[in-house]
C-alpha cells in the first residue's frame, strides 16, 4: 500500500495532464497545453455568491474562482432556501458560462428573417438603432405599439420589464406563462402569489400531480423537505399519497401512487371534501371563525360529489376515496398541494380551487405544517413612473392579447398569434423578448411565425440564436447568470422574507452586456418620460435603491448603520433574511396574522370567492366543470401527459449543457433526448416494443420518439417529458428530442384563467416505419 | 526410407507453383490491410472497437484465447503422442508443431491489440505485480512460445541439414539459410543420440507446460468473481477444448499437405483413422465437461449465475451458444461416426467445423458474463458487437497465421525426413545396444 | 490510522442525481454525447443506479441507488492490476495512479460493482469549456482506467489544513468532503472516519437499517447503505 | 518477517512480478541455447569443411 500525500497526487496529476497532451491525437495542443498548468495547486481560490438562474428556484451558489475562471459551483450555506446545496441543474451552470455556442456581440439580421444571417455591430450601434425605433412608436402617439414578452424572467427583472413598459407607455408587457395556482389563491385568500408550505412540520403530504421531487419549486428546499418528512423527525416519518396519472420519482419516493384521470384531480378533491364534511371530520372552529360562504360551498359539494359518482369520473376507487379522506382530515397537520400540471387543464383553476379548500376544511391555512403564505422582502418601492401624454394615452389602450377575454386571466399570451397577425385592434409596430421562446414553447408556431412575420421590429436579448430569437432583427445577448448582478426574492416555501443576491463572478467572457442595464440604457436613449422613469445609470443602482428598504426595516440576517456597510455584507453573503416565519393559527398562532393572511374582501378565507361576483361570474360553487379535451376519445385514444425532468432546465442556453443530456430520464434508462412512455400491456396490443420509434399524434400535429414500456404509465395515458426538440439552439441543444409543445390545441383553454388545456390533449400513438 | 521418397519431400523447396505465388499474395494483402486498420485503431483508440461499459473485452481477448488454443494441436500431437510412443504421429508431427510455433504469437498478439496503452506495455516489467492474473498469463505464454520455437528448431536440425547438403540447386540465398540454421550439424550419430535425448526430455516439459499455459488463460477469466466464470471448471475446460480445437486444426493440416505434397502414401487413410478415434473420445470429454458446467450452474440457481445462465441458453446470446454446441458436438460427431470413416473430405470438413465452434466457445465464455454484471440495473447492462475494425484485425490475424505457415512449407520439409529415416533408426538402434 | 467510508440514506435518497453531477464537474469527467452514451460509454464515477419495477399496478416499486466506489477493504480490482496502477492508500481509499495503467481493463471487468471506467476516447472539453476544469483533478488520458476517488484531493487538503493547525479532522468537516456529499439536496449521505466509533458514519454504520453491496463477495466495502422505511 | 508476509509481499509488491517473469524467460533462452550448443558437439571430430569458417557454436 501506498500512502499519496496531496503535492504527489497533484504531481501525478500535472504528469496525467502532460501525457494527455502528448498522447492526445485529437484536441489541440494549445487546449493540452492549458491542461498542464491548470493542474497545478491553485492558491488564489476564492468563493464568490451568486444565485442560480437555470430554473425558477433561484437558489444561492456559492463559486470557486480560481486564477479569474469560475471552476465549480456549490450551493450557499447560508441561504435558508437551498442550505448549501444544489439540484444537478446547479452543478452545470459553469457549462452554461463557457457554453462554446454563446452569442459574443450584439447581431444584426443582414438576411431574411430567420435566414440566419447576421452582422455583428457595436452596443452603441444596436442601442441606438432599437431606440430609435421605440422612439418612432411612442412619438406617433402609439405607444401600445411596443410588445414586451417574457418568460419566467429571474430576480426581480419582471418587476423592471413591467416598469419599462409602464414608461414606454405600453400596457403590452405580457407573461408568456402565466400562473393559475396565484390565480386560486388571490380567489380564495386574496393573496396573488403560489402558496407555500411548512412541509417539515407536515405529517399527511397529499399531492395532487405535484411533482414534489422533479420540478416543482424551490426544488432543493423540497428535496430537503421530503427527506426531514421521512427522517427528520425521529418517530414520525411522515405520509405521502400522489396522486397523479403517471408514475413520477415522487409518486416512486411517496408511501403510494393513486392513478388518476388526467384533468379530474378536482373532482377527486370535491369527492374527499364530501367524506369530510359528510362525515363531519373537517375543523369546524377554522371553518366557522374565518370561513366565507362555506355553507353555500359545502352544500354544493354534498350534492354532487360523491365518491361513487366521483370514482367515476376520475377512476380512483370508492374505496380509495373514502380512506384517503380520513387520512387526511385524521393525521393533521396535513395539506393538499396541487401541482402545476393540474393548471393546464380546462378546468384548472376550479382544481386548484378544490384543492386548496381541502387545506382550509381541514383547518391547514397558515398553522405549522400548513399552507404558508410567502412573506416578500420589504423593498424599497419603485417610483411612479413618469406619465406624459404618450404614456397616459398609450396605457388607456386595451392590450393586444386580450386577457379580459377569460374571467380572471392577466395575460393571454396564446391569443398575440390572431391579435398580431390580423391587426384588428392595432398593429404592433415592435416586439421585444425577453427569455420567452414561443417558436419552441408555445403551441402553434405556424400561426406564430405567420404573425412575427408581420411585426416590423423585433428584438431578443437571448445569449443564444434559439427559435425564436432567430426571427429577429437584432439580438442584444445577455450576460449569463455568472457574469450579472440579481437579487432574488424566495418563490413561496418558508414563509418568511428571503432575499438572495448574485452578483458577477467572472469578467464577462465575451461583449455582451446584463439585461437589466441594456433596458436602463435603451429606457434612457428613446429618451423623454421613459429616460425619465429610469434615473439609475445602470441595474446595480436600481438594486441598491430597492435594497434600500432592508436597510430600513433594519430586520432581519443583517443589520447595518449605513447603505454601504449592508450592500457590502449583503454582496458578501448573497443573502438577506428574516426568520422565523409567524403563523396565524396553532397553538402559539399570533390572531392578529389573520388579516394579514386572509386578504379577501371579506378578510376569511372565501369557499365562494366574492372576487367572482365582482366580475360577474354566472358560475356557481365550486365551478368545478369535467375537463374538455382537444381531440376525441374515438380517434385519439390516449390522454398526453407532458411533464418536466429533474435535469430540465430553463431559460435560453438550457437545452444546451451535456451533462444534463447524459442523466436525462433516470427512471426509464434513457439519456440524449425525450420519449413517450406506455403501458406495456398497450403497447403490446399496439405491437410496440421498448426502444421502438414511434408517431404520437394529436390533432394539431405529430411528433417521433422513442417508446419507453414504463409500468407506471395507465393504459389510457402516455406521457412525455417536454422542454428538449429544438431545433436551434446550440450544438448540444438542436435535433436532441422532440417537442411535444406542438401537439398542444392552443384553442383549448381553461375559461377561468385563460390557461391553455396543454394537458388536456388525446393522442395516437403507432409504429414508425423506417425512414419516415 | 527410399531415396525417392525423400525427393518427394523435399522437391516443394526447389519450386513455386504460380497458384502459391498468388495465394502468398493474397494473405500478405490481407495482412498489411490489417496492419493499415490497427494503425486506425491506435490514432483513434479503442473507441472504434464495439466494446464499451460494461463489455469490457470483446472478439480481441476471444482470439487470444482461440489462438492460444490453436497452438495446443502442436504440442499435443508431438510432445504428448511422443510421450506414449504413438509412432504414425511421426508424418505429422512437424507439421502440428509448425500451428504451435505461428499461432502462439497471434495469441499473445492479440492481447497487446487489446491493450489501451500499447505505449506503456513494458510498465508490466517494470512495475509488474505477481498477484495479477496477467502476470502469469504473460510469463507462461512467452515461456510456451520459447519452448515451441526451441522444440520445433531442434527437431527440424537435422532437416535442414539435409536441405542444405542435398539441395545444391537453390538459389545461393535459400543455400545460405540452410547453412547459417543448420548450425553446423554433421548428421552424427552422437548427435542423433543426443538430439533425441533432449526431445524426449522437452516433451515432456512441453505437456506439462501446454496444461499450466492453458489453466492460466482461463484463470485470467476465473480468478475474477463474475458469474459464469468463477469456477474451478473453466482451467480444465479450456484446456480440453484447446486440445479439441488444436486436433481439428492437425487434421485439416495433414489433409493439405497430404494434397498438395502428393503424400498420398505417406499420410494414409490409416493416420487420419488415428486422428478420428481421437476426436470422437475429445468431443465426448467436451460434451462431458460442458454438462458438467451448465448442470452445476442451474441445479445452483444463483441469482446472478442464472442471469448469465440464461443470456446464452435463451437470451440474447442463445443462436451462437446453440450454433456453437451444434459445431462443437453434434455436427463432428455424426460426422466422425459415419462419413468420416471413409472420407478424408469429411474429416477435413470436421476439423474447420470443430475450429469455427470452438472460436464461438471462447466468445460464449467471455461475452455474455460482461452483459450481466452483479450489480444489477438496464445502465449497467450490456449489449456487444464487434464493429468492422474487429473484423479487419481478426481477420488479418488469421491470415497472418497461414501466411507464416505457408513460407514456412516452401522452404522447409513439413514432413519430418529424419525421424523416419532407416539409417537413422539403425544409428539409434545401435546406441541402445 | 482513519478509514474513510460513506453512509448513504435511501429513505432520504430522492433519486435526483446531483451527486452524479457534482462529482462530473469536480472530477473533470466529460461527456460522452449521444451515440458514444447510447453505446454504454457515457462515464459516472457516482452514477444513480434505478433496480427494476417490481410489483403489481399500481403498487409498483423500485429504488433508487446512488452508487459511487465502495473503496472496498478487500478490493478486487487492486488485486488483478499487473502494474499497481490501482492501489489502497494507507487510509484505505481505492486510488488510481493514472500513469502507470497500461489499459488492459482487468480491474473493469474484476469489480462487481462495476463502478470502473474505461477511456475508449480522449476527453472532450470544446473550447471555452476547459476554463471550467478543476485545477485540482487531472483530466485521464484517453486509454487508461479511472474510478471515483472519495474526492481525495479535498480530502487531502483538508487533512493539510487540519495539520496545520496541529489538529485531526473534526466529524463537522466531513459534511464538504466528497462532492456527492456535499451537494446532496436531501442530505442523504454522511462521509467520516469508520475507524472512530464515534463518527457519524461509524454510528449509522451500526444502525439496524445498515446494509452494504454484495457483502456476500467479501469486499468489505467502506460505503454502507441504509434501507428505506 | 514471516514466511506468509515475504510471499504476499513477493505476490503484492510492484516489481517484483516483472523480475520473475524476466528471470524466467531468460533463464529459459539461456538453457535452451545451452541445450542446443550440447547437441552440436556431438561428434565434433571429422568436422566437414565449411565448418571451419568458425561458427560461434563451435
Amino acid at each position: 500500500m501506498r500512502h499519496i500525500s496531496r503535492r504527489t497526487f497533484l504531481k501525478l496529476a500535472a504528469v496525467s495532464a502532460t501525457a494527455a497532451a502528448l498522447y492526445e491525437s485529437s484536441g489541440s495542443i494549445l487546449h493540452a497545453l492549458n491542461l498542464i498548468d491548470r493542474a497545478t495547486p491553485p492558491d488564489d481560490a476564492v468563493w464568490v455568491p451568486s444565485v442560480c438562474q437555470l430554473c425558477p428556484a433561484e437558489c444561492g451558489l456559492r463559486v470557486r474562482v480560481v486564477g479569474g475562471l469560475a471552476v465549480k459551483i456549490e450551493g450557499n450555506l447560508l441561504n435558508p432556501n437551498n442550505q448549501g446545496r444544489t439540484c444537478p441543474k446547479g452543478q452545470v451552470g459553469l457549462q452554461l458560462l463557457y457554453n462554446p455556442d454563446r452569442l459574443q456581440a450584439p447581431l444584426k439580421r443582414v438576411g431574411q428573417r430567420g435566414e440566419g444571417r447576421w452582422q455583428a455591430i457595436s452596443w452603441n450601434e444596436a442601442i441606438e438603432a432599437v431606440a430609435a425605433r421605440l422612439r418612432d412608436v411612442r412619438l406617433a402617439g402609439t405607444a401600445e405599439r411596443t410588445a414586451f414578452l417574457y418568460d419566467r424572467p429571474p430576480g426581480l427583472l419582471g418587476e423592471t420589464i413591467a416598469r419599462f413598459c409602464r414608461a414606454m407607455g405600453t400596457p403590452n408587457a405580457i407573461d408568456a406563462r402565466p400562473d393559475v395556482r396565484s390565480q386560486a389563491l388571490f380567489l380564495t385568500q386574496g393573496w396573488d402569489s403560489q402558496p407555500g408550505y411548512d412541509l417539515d412540520r407536515t405529517r399527511y403530504l397529499l399531492s395532487f400531480n405535484f411533482a414534489l421531487l422533479e420540478s416543482a419549486q424551490p426544488t432543493v428546499r423540497l428535496l430537503r423537505a421530503y427527506s426531514f418528512i421521512r427522517r427528520g423527525r425521529p418517530g414520525d416519518r411522515g405520509r405521502i399519497v400522489q396522486i397523479e396519472p403517471r408514475l413520477s420519482v415522487t409518486g416512486i419516493k411517496a408511501d403510494e401512487w393513486v392513478p388518476i384521470r388526467p384533468g379530474t384531480e378536482g373532482a377527486l378533491a370535491l369527492g374527499l371534501a364530501w367524506v369530510i364534511l359528510r362525515e363531519r371530520l373537517y375543523d369546524r372552529e377554522f371553518v366557522d371563525e374565518h370561513c366565507h360562504g362555506f355553507e353555500e360551498w359545502s352544500k354544493a359539494v354534498l350534492e354532487d360529489y360523491s365518491p361513487a359518482y366521483v370514482a367515476a369520473l376520475t377512476s380512483v376507487p370508492e374505496e380509495t376515496i373514502k380512506r384517503l379522506a380520513r387520512e387526511f382530515a385524521g393525521m393533521s397537520p396535513a395539506v393538499a398541494v396541487g401541482g402545476e400540471a393540474i393548471d393546464q387543464q380546462t378546468n384548472g383553476l376550479a382544481s386548484q380551487m378544490a384543492i386548496h379548500s381541502l387545506n382550509a376544511l381541514v383547518g391547514s391555512i397558515d398553522v405549522p405544517g400548513g399552507v404558508v403564505m410567502q412573506r416578500p422582502p420589504p423593498l424599497t418601492p419603485w417610483p411612479d413612473v413618469f406619465m406624459d401624454d404618450v404614456t397616459t394615452q398609450g396605457l388607456s389602450q386595451p392590450r393586444l392579447d386580450g386577457p379580459e377575454h377569460y374571467r380572471l386571466a392577466r395575460s393571454a399570451p396564446h391569443r398575440l398569434p390572431e391579435a398580431i397577425a390580423s391587426g384588428d385592434l392595432y398593429p404592433l409596430e415592435a416586439l421585444l423578448l425577453y427569455r420567452a421562446n414561443p417558436l419552441h414553447d408555445a403551441p402553434d408556431p405556424e400561426a406564430w411565425r405567420s404573425a412575427l412575420d408581420k411585426v416590423p421590429l423585433i428584438v431578443s436579448f437571448d445569449p443564444f440564436i434559439e427559435e425564436t430569437s432567430a426571427y429577429a432583427d437584432y439580438i442584444l445577448p445577455d450576460h449569463t447568470f455568472l457574469e450579472r448582478w440579481i437579487a432574488a426574492p424566495l418563490q413561496p416555501s418558508l414563509g418568511y422574507p428571503v432575499l438572495a443576491v448574485g452578483q458577477p463572478v467572472v469578467e464577462p467572457l465575451y461583449d455582451t452586456r446584463a439585461f437589466g442595464d441594456v433596458l436602463i440604457q435603451l429606457a434612457r436613449q428613446v429618451g423623454g418620460g421613459p429616460g425619465v422613469s429610469f434615473p439609475w445609470s445602470d441595474y446595480v443602482k436600481v438594486l441598491r435603491f430597492r435594497v434600500g428598504g432592508l436597510v430600513d426595516s433594519s430586520r432581519g440576517s443583517i443589520r447595518a448603520a449605513t447603505a454601504d456597510e449592508f450592500w457590502r455584507e449583503l454582496a458578501a453573503r448573497g443573502v438577506w433574511f428574516d426568520s422565523p416565519y409567524v403563523f396565524a393559527g396553532g397553538e402559539e398562532g399570533n390572531p392578529e396574522a389573520w388579516e394579514a393572511v386572509l386578504t379577501t374582501p371579506s378578510g376569511k378565507f372565501e369557499f365562494t370567492p366574492q372576487a367572482f361576483d365582482q366580475r360577474e361570474i354566472s358560475a356557481t360553487p365550486p365551478y368545478y366543470e369535467s375537463p374538455r379535451y382537444a381531440g376525441t376519445e374515438g380517434e385519439y385514444p390516449f390522454h398526453m401527459q407532458l411533464y418536466t425532468l429533474m435535469a430540465q432546465a430553463t431559460g435560453p442556453g438550457a437545452a444546451n449543457l451535456p451533462h444534463l443530456h447524459e442523466l436525462y430520464g433516470l427512471h426509464v434508462k434513457r439519456t440524449w433526448g425525450n420519449w413517450v412512455e406506455i403501458n406495456p400491456e398497450t403497447a403490446h396490443e399496439l405491437g410496440i416494443a421498448n426502444r421502438d420509434a414511434v408517431w404520437v399524434e394529436s390533432p394539431v400535429g405529430k411528433i417521433r420518439l422513442p417508446a419507453r414500456l414504463y409500468e407506471g404509465t395507465q393504459a389510457e395515458t402516455v406521457n412525455i417529458p417536454a422542454g428538449l426538440g429544438h431545433t436551434l439552439g446550440g450544438q448540444w441543444a438542436a435535433g436532441i428530442g422532440a417537442n411535444p409543445e406542438h401537439l398542444v390545441d392552443r384553442r383549448r383553454v381553461d375559461e377561468l384563467s385563460g390557461l391553455v388545456a396543454r394537458q388536456g390533449v388525446r393522442v395516437k400513438v403507432y409504429k414508425a416505419e423506417v425512414g419516415d | 526410407m527410399a531415396q525417392d521418397e525423400e525427393t518427394l519431400l523435399l522437391s516443394p523447396l526447389t519450386r513455386t507453383s504460380r497458384g502459391f505465388g498468388i495465394f502468398i499474395a493474397l494473405l500478405v494483402a490481407v495482412v498489411l490491410v490489417g496492419a493499415a486498420i490497427y494503425g486506425y485503431q491506435w490514432a483513434n483508440g479503442l473507441s472504434v472497437t464495439g466494446m464499451n461499459r460494461p463489455v469490457y473485452m470483446g472478439i480481441y481477448i476471444v482470439n487470444f484465447v482461440f489462438f492460444i488454443g490453436l497452438a495446443h494441436s502442436g504440442t499435443f500431437i508431438s510432445a504428448i503422442l511422443r510421450l506414449v510412443g504413438a509412432d504414425w504421429r511421426k508424418p505429422l508431427a512437424r507439421a502440428a508443431e509448425a500451428i504451435t510455433v505461428f499461432s502462439v504469437p497471434f495469441g499473445a498478439g492479440s492481447i497487446l491489440i487489446d491493450l489501451g496503452r500499447l505505449d506503456r506495455m513494458f510498465n508490466i516489467f517494470v512495475h509488474g505485480r505477481f498477484e495479477s492474473p496477467l502476470l502469469w498469463d504473460v510469463v507462461s505464454v512467452s515461456l510456451y512460445l520459447l519452448s515451441s520455437i526451441a522444440f520445433f528448431y531442434l527437431s527440424l536440425l537435422p532437416d535442414i541439414a539435409r536441405c542444405r547438403d542435398r539441395l545444391i540447386d537453390v538459389p545461393r540465398w535459400q543455400h545460405q539459410m540452410y547453412r547459417v540454421l543448420s548450425l553446423g550439424w554433421k548428421d552424427h550419430p552422437e548427435q542423433y543420440r543426443r538430439l533425441e535425448k533432449v526431445l524426449a526430455a522437452m516433451a515432456v516439459f512441453m505437456s506439462m507446460l501446454v496444461i499450466i499455459v492453458h489453466t492460466v488463460v482461463s484463470w485470467v477469466f476465473g480468478m475474477t468473481v463474475q458469474p459464469g466464470w468463477h469456477t474451478a471448471i473453466l482451467g480444465p475446460f479450456f484446456l480440453v477444448g484447446a486440445v479439441f480445437s488444436g486436433s481439428g486444426a492437425v487434421v485439416v493440416t495433414m489433409a493439405v499437405l497430404r494434397r498438395i505434397f502428393h503424400l498420398e502414401d505417406v499420410l494414409t487413410l490409416k493416420h487420419f483413422d488415428y486422428m478420428r478415434k481421437l476426436l470422437i473420445a475429445l468431443t465426448l470429454v467436451w460434451l462431458y465437461f460442458m454438462v458438467a458446467e451448465y448442470l452445476t450452474t442451474f441445479y445452483g440457481q444463483e441469482v446472478e449465475e442464472m442471469l448469465v445462465f440464461w443470456q446464452k441458453f435463451t437470451g440474447t446470446y442463445a443462436i451462437p451458444f446453440w450454433v456453437m454446441f451444434t459445431l462443437c458436438f453434434a455436427v463432428p460427431l455424426a460426422i466422425f461416426l459415419t462419413r468420416g470413416k471413409r472420407s478424408i473430405g469429411w474429416m477435413v470438413a470436421a476439423g474447420l467445423i470443430i475450429n469455427v465452434g470452438m472460436w464461438l466457445e471462447r466468445y460464449i465464455v467471455v461475452v455474455p458474463t460482461l452483459t450481466r454484471p452483479r450489480l444489477l440495473s438496464e445502465l449497467t447492462m450490456g449489449n456487444y458487437t464487434p464493429t468492422w475494425v474487429e473484423g479487419v484485425i481478426t481477420a488479418a490475424c488469421f491470415a497472418g497465421l497461414l501466411l507464416l505457415y505457408a513460407l514456412f512449407t516452401r522452404f522447409f520439409p513439413i514432413i519430418p525426413i529424419w525421424e523416419r529415416s532407416e539409417e537413422v533408426e539403425a544409428y539409434l538402434h545401435e546406441m541402445e545396444e | 490510522m482513519p478509514k474513510w467510508g460513506m453512509v448513504i440514506d435511501l429513505d432520504k435518497c430522492t433519486g435526483c442525481q446531483a451527486c452524479s453531477m457534482a462529482c462530473r464537474v469536480e472530477n473533470n469527467v466529460s461527456f460522452a454525447g449521444p451515440e458514444q452514451a447510447e453505446i454504454g460509454r457515457a462515464m459516472f464515477w457516482q452514477e444513480v443506479l434505478d433496480t427494476e419495477m417490481h410489483g403489481h399496478y399500481p403498487f409498483l416499486e423500485t429504488q433508487f441507488v446512488p452508487r459511487p466506489c465502495m473503496h472496498c477493504e478487500h478490493p478486487p480490482c487492486v488485486k488483478v492490476c499487473p502494474v499497481g496502477a490501482t492501489f489502497q492508500t494507507e487510509d484505505g481509499l481505492v486510488a488510481m495512479d493514472y500513469e502507470l495503467c497500461i489499459g488492459c481493463r482487468m480491474c473493469t471487468i474484476a469489480c462487481p460493482y462495476a463502478v470502473r471506467y474505461f477511456n475508449w476516447l480522449a476527453p472532450r472539453f470544446p473550447t471555452p469549456l476547459e476554463q471550467a476544469l478543476n485545477p485540482d483533478v487531472p483530466v485521464r488520458p484517453r486509454g487508461v482506467v479511472e474510478k471515483c476517488t472519495f474526492c481525495i484531493h479535498r480530502l487531502r487538503a483538508a487533512q493539510d489544513r487540519a495539520e496545520k493547525e496541529g489538529r485531526t479532522l473534526r466529524d463537522a468537516e466531513m459534511v464538504n468532503l466528497p462532492a456527492c456529499n456535499q451537494v446532496c439536496p436531501a442530505a442523504a449521505r454522511y462521509f467520516g472516519d469508520l475507524e472512530d466509533p464515534e463518527s457519524t458514519v461509524s454510528r449509522l454504520a451500526r444502525s439496524p437499517r445498515a446494509f452494504a453491496l454484495l457483502e456476500e463477495l467479501g469486499t468489505e466495502p467502506k460505503v454502507h447503505y441504509l434501507t428505506g422505511e | 518477517m514471516t514466511v506468509g508476509e515475504i510471499l504476499e509481499k513477493i505476490f503484492t509488491t510492484p516489481g517484483i512480478g516483472g523480475i520473475i517473469a524476466v528471470v524466467v524467460l531468460s533463464s529459459a533462452v539461456a538453457i535452451y541455447v545451452g541445450l542446443t550448443r550440447w547437441i552440436l558437439q556431438g561428434g565434433r571430430e571429422e568436422a566437414p569443411p565449411w565448418e571451419r569458417m568458425g561458427w560461434p557454436f563451435e
